[in-house]
């Protein structure tokens, strides 16, 4: 038995998925329709698809592995400048894209800060795929870690010191408790993560170039596709929603409901 | 394993020092907010103490280096059953042998023995959403008697817990425990006496008595202690062959144990079978009558219980009838003075 | 935008053109009492769409005629568009030029990714792309870039970080950009010279005040500020 | 006491902060001091910064009054079809924004959807500064409402549940109970949806156009200026950061610790 | 308010059928998992039965339109005190005045005074962290009284209460639910007697007896009753002036109530003082000697109580030395004809 919500609030949740939608509805409708298969089937589409998607899922792994660490030690430990480094981590979120590729270039370049270090070890990461995820791990990171760092406060501690005191160490608690307990809010952080990689466009054109079949995303290529044919970028667009839709839908099935009470 | 805890936590007015010998249990009785919870906190190391020690053996596990609660081999039963909610009961149980290394096969072996134990076999399979409130207690005292710890700590195992579940499980337990190290939290006197070696009576944070569990109840010192063995206690200072509290009453008895002198702080106790009740104060022998109000009636066993705020008398239903007794009824609980045993506070 | 106590001209301008345009839009309002300009600029197909989807605007700038040529389609102009200046390509290269570029010839050759020079384009779909390929073809040279990208700027970029070694940019990039890259001249530049049209808007609220808008731009003091940010003239000599 | 989180994790936690962070003492380092102070003092940036605060604070105020209601349906009703709405939900998110807001434009554009309805009504929405506050509410819907609603499933029901059975009818649930329970996650999502306004671009250029003082907001202000002056650009992003940070870090002051066992 | 409730949840097993009239209080025992959450969930409106009906005096409140939990004026006091916790202890209680649209000032007096009476009035202004156990669950009671509903609904309210508090709390409950519809479920024989007019026992998830609260706890016919009422109880049927149970134990006893004749099923019910423990059969005159195994030992009262699965004899402590008891022994329960009370089941 769900408590339900009061009853005007469908009134601005359904404005909300109004305001939402709409624009959406809108874009089907201006869709060439005509021209859309093979639009949609073009090499250079499904290249930049399949691209996207491969780049996407590798951010959002990465996303995973350096985001959950992130969001366990500031909602699990204190350590003077905690909140300094909690508002700077939300940073590329703030940072217009662009920018944010700027900065990578300034970071990882040729010229960049750690750009002699990577050359000495012979990584060039410019204009290559790596590029591609490092810029959509850097726009999508602070997506992840906010949102399981909110999970991890609202879960509480209660679960894991029960754990403790059986005797459970702080790897064991962690991985059989902790993230069990957060896998709904890990699970929405992740799919926060891919969709953002899986749009990214500013920091990936600055920092990684675009080149067919290696750096050229379907943002990349749905902007260059809108010089000479806005309309079939937006059918190109609604192809990448539908395929994010798609992903998003798979990844996130069967999530658990939870239970009232008695 | 011995436990030495010595902890102050100003914050919830909490100062004590408690000893448990190895292999001793020992029952911590106290009224609510007492701080009993707060000590087997302090003792798991969940909590750390503003000041104090706490020392397993002869490890310290405060001070400079605190070992964290994993390290100490301890088990806590807290007062909610805090079950994983992601796993079945089975898994629950078997989550302290597995975190000291035991396989899953052998894990869940253990923790099927302990479902049993606690008369949860058959919930093995359930997640803790679907246990009813005492099922999901039982599987919480399974999962803590699992762990197989060097020291126990065990916040009302028995709440929740059915009639016809209780008596079994403090069997188990009592067997359990026999040997272990253990200080569980409790509000029953049957507990204390089938389970403690010792009982420390805490209140208001302080520890305000404490001995071997059958003597403490036979001769409280402690109002609390008193009440939950189900005596009246009279505290004040002994004078002229009568206990006289602050509040003026006086109660008559015999001296037991270490001689008292003129003004020694003493209790007088009694027990409510003794005290007989009348509507006017009797004359006769007995030599203590107490003035005082019915607040309430209870049955007790074949009995009718008057209480009068914190005294109680026992007496026949029949008795209750024809003094026609009710809260508000003003009576005299009388009680002879060999009734009545004194010894120091 | 508040014409409350006065006249407001619209110009919507290209990007690479809002530097000059700044200039004209204050000597317009020197000249224009009680008028004020705004300027709105961004990428030329946004511009178009912008208009195309109501936005209001009494003159339009694009940086390329292909563009123009839609908003002329679609009947968003008040007379034919008329150029206010031209613009070549220009082979940018970092300071000191590490890679040692002296011309679109050492840029020849196959694909290959560990190519010593690192050379980014515009992607042929958008004006700047199409350019690089006239003039490569004109040079007689197969590029192979890393990277194609879809703006000049985007091409600056690559070149001012030093993470490319040579951009193909317009002249007037090179200009900007300053002391960041340095410029090297192309001889087959001239195959594919670009064109900066301008023209009043349909929808125009002031349709003379545009057409006088259009008549500074397009007379000396117009030229001669374009000049100054490097263009070239509206007819360049063939 | 915190149950604190296993040594190990602290590893990747440390790479990935300095992920985050490195690209930004990167920034630091490449901008042009000398000219800072001039940079971020002209009339033109200090418009930019104002117009960005003003139509980001106006754009999470509209986020919450709509994604508030939207989460809580969400998290708190079923009806059919509330998957797929989930998924729609997080269309903004995926799309290139420029290609959003183009979608907006078809939308209340002067040939959108509402165009003529909204023409009727006299209102143009296209190219004003609320067409911004628009573009920016749509792109950050999206945070508000997942977050929130992986909040106030994490937080559960079961004290809604206890407070209907004390009468409370479910307005004074919903305002008693359930906003005061998840407000971490509220004020979380209410900071990301800030932080992601503050940083729009695309959708902003697109929709709203770019007019100093009207729709000219810093991002746009930085992509201009990014055509003439690249670092210029950058130090005006710095001050975009430095000036989130400082919003962010005082509206999320003092949020409450949460408490363990006994 | 008039309750009746019958309503089936399958994949609890439950099924029940439950009255309660206007002003009663009913007493819901049975054993963990009988189902008596289960029963308050679905009064309450948080749980929809499969099948069933609801009804308060003439609403019915499931069926084609379900009445919403809040607009049934039901309190729940759940197992888990639930307090709010970014409220005070005192916004706690003043919750249900306040969704009444009760003032707020007028609100927080109303709670007050609940608080004062369950012995909480310090700690108005806690937040329910800095609670102990039973300090919050003082507070729950507080609250869900305070809501002053036409039903009550109120689960164990006094788990983890201690001896001190829970007299006075049980009294103020008494005079509380004077003439208010509710249901409460307890472990304790003493809350069935003193707070509740009826009884209604629940075995999985059936009612397996119900009735007056002192009747049926005098003369239990189910299992659980009479192990809640402390009385042994053996079920069979009458034959031969014994109850015979299906495993073949036979207890003489003195049939009682409405004729029973032979093979009806009946109940032998017996108080544990009366049964006497011998370590051989005994011959004379009792006509009942069970071989029973003892499984435990439990002091009660004076005496000791000797339990043998689930009967359970009280003997001196004395004698309990003599016999040498311990679990284990094999014993024979020994009890008088006239001690044992037949009647059908
Ligand atoms: N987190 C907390 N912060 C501050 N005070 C607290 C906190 N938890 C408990 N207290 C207070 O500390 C005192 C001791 O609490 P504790 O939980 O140890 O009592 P207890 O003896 O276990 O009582 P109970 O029998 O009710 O469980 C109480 O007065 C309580 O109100
Ligand atoms: N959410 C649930 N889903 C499925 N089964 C459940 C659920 N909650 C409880 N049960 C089961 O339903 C039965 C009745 O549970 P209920 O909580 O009503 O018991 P109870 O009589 O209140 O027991 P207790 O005295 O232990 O509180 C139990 O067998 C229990 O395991
Ligand atoms: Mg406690
Ligand atoms: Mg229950």
């Amino acid at each position: 038995m769900t408590p339900g919500v009061p009853r005007w609030l469908l009134a601005p949740a359904a404005l909300g998925a109004a305001f939402v939608l709409l624009p959406l509805v809108a874009i089907v409708v201006r869709v060439p329709w005509g021209d859309f298969g093979e639009l949609v089937t073009s090499e250079a589409s499904r290249e930049a698809l399949l691209l996207s998607l491969r780049t996407s899922a590798t951010s959002t792994v990465l996303c995973v592995l350096l985001g959950v660490p992130m969001a366990a030690v500031l909602a699990r430990t204190s350590f003077p400048g905690r909140a300094v480094v909690r508002s700077l981590v939300l940073l590329p979120l703030v940072l217009p894209p662009v920018v944010g590729g700027l900065a990578l270039l300034y970071t990882f370049g040729r010229r960049g800060l750690l750009g002699e270090t990577l050359e000495v070890l012979g990584v060039q990461v410019a204009f290559s795929t790596a590029a591609v995820v490092l810029a959509q791990t850097f726009v999508a990171l602070p997506f992840l870690v906010l949102s399981l760092e909110g999970s991890l406060r609202t879960a509480g501690e209660r679960y894991e010191l029960v754990a403790a005191t059986l005797g459970a160490r702080p790897t064991t608690v962690f991985r059989r408790v902790t993230l069990p307990l957060v896998l709904p809010g890990l699970l929405s952080g992740a799919v926060l993560a891919f969709a953002r990689a899986l749009g990214e466009f500013g920091a990936t054109v600055t920092f990684a170039g675009s080149l067919e079949g290696v750096t050229r995303t379907m943002p990349t290529q749905i902007y260059l596709l809108r010089e000479t044919d806005a309309d079939g970028a937006v059918a190109l667009s609604l192809l990448l929603v539908v395929v994010a839709v798609l992903v998003i839908g798979l990844a996130t099935r069967g999530r658990a409901a939870d239970r009232g009470l008695a | 394993m011995t436990l030495l805890l010595e902890a102050t936590v100003a914050d919830r007015g909490v100062d004590v020092a408690l000893e448990v010998a190895a292999g001793e249990t020992v029952a911590l009785l106290g009224p609510n907010g007492a701080g009993k919870s707060t000590v087997l906190a302090v003792a798991a190391g969940l909590l750390q103490p503003d000041t104090g020690t706490v020392r397993l053996d002869d490890h310290e596990l405060t001070g400079r280096r605190v070992v964290p609660p994993h390290a100490r081999r301890t088990a806590l039963l807290a007062q909610d059953p805090l079950l994983f909610p992601h796993l079945t009961a089975l898994d629950n149980v078997a989550f302290g042998p597995r975190s000291a290394g035991v396989r899953r096969r052998a894990a869940r072996d253990r923790a099927r023995r302990w479902l049993s134990e606690v008369g949860a076999a058959d919930l093995a399979g359930r997640r803790p959403g679907e246990l009813s409130g005492g099922q999901a207690q039982r599987v919480a005292v399974a999962r803590a008697l699992a762990a197989e710890p060097r020291l126990l700590l065990l916040d009302e195992p028995m709440a929740a817990l059915d009639v016809a579940v209780t008596p079994a499980l403090r069997q188990t337990l009592r067997r359990v425990l026999e040997g272990r190290t253990t200080v569980v939290v409790t509000h029953d006197v049957l507990d204390a006496l089938l389970l403690a070696d010792r009982v420390v009576v805490l209140d208001r944070g302080r520890v305000v008595e404490q001995g071997p569990a059958a003597e403490v109840l036979a001769r409280p010192r402690s109002p609390f202690a008193a009440r939950i063995a189900g005596l009246n206690l009279v505290a004040g200072r002994w004078s002229g062959g009568a206990v006289r509290s602050d509040a003026g009453r006086a109660v008559a008895g015999t001296p037991s144990g270490p001689a008292l002198r003129e003004g020694d702080p003493a209790v007088a106790v009694f027990r409510p079978r003794a005290v007989s009740v009348f509507r006017d104060a009797p004359g006769g022998s007995p030599r203590t009558a107490l003035a005082v109000v019915v607040t309430h009636l209870e049955p007790h066993g074949d009995q009718v219980r008057v209480r009068a705020g914190d005294l109680a008398a026992d007496v026949t239903a029949h008795a209750a009838a024809e003094l026609d007794l009710a809260p508000g009824t003003p009576v005299t609980f009388s009680v002879k003075a060999t009734e009545v045993d004194v010894y120091a506070r | 935008g508040g014409d409350e106590d006065g006249t407001t001209l619209r110009v919507l301008a290209a990007a690479s053109l809002a530097g000059p345009f700044e200039e004209l839009a204050e000597e317009f309002e020197r000249t224009h009492d009680g008028v004020e300009v705004e300027l709105s600029s961004g990428g030329s197909t946004d511009l178009v769409a912008q208009v195309r989807e109501g936005a209001p605007a009494d003159v339009l700038a694009t940086a390329d005629t292909a563009t123009m040529d839609v908003a002329v389609a679609d009947g968003l102009t008040d007379g034919a568009p008329r150029t206010i200046a031209t613009n070549v390509l220009q082979l940018a290269v970092p300071p000191g030029n590490p890679a040692g570029v002296t011309g679109l010839a050492d840029l020849d050759g196959p694909a290959d990714p560990s190519a010593d020079v690192a050379l980014v384009v515009c992607a042929p779909e958008v004006p700047c792309g199409a350019a690089a390929q006239r003039v490569a073809r004109a040079a007689g040279v197969e590029l192979s870039p890393v990277s194609e990208e879809r703006s000049v700027s985007d091409v600056l970029g690559k070149v001012v970080s030093g993470e490319a070694d040579a951009g193909l940019v317009y002249v007037t990039d090179v200009r900007a950009a300053g002391d960041a890259v340095e410029g090297i001249v192309l001889p087959e530049a001239a195959e594919a010279v670009n064109r900066y049209p301008v023209a009043a808007l349909a929808d125009s609220a002031e349709p003379d005040l545009a057409q006088e808008f259009l008549d500074l731009v397009l007379g000396d003091l117009g030229r001669q500020v374009l000049r100054d940010a490097g263009f070239g003239p509206p007819e360049p000599p063939s």
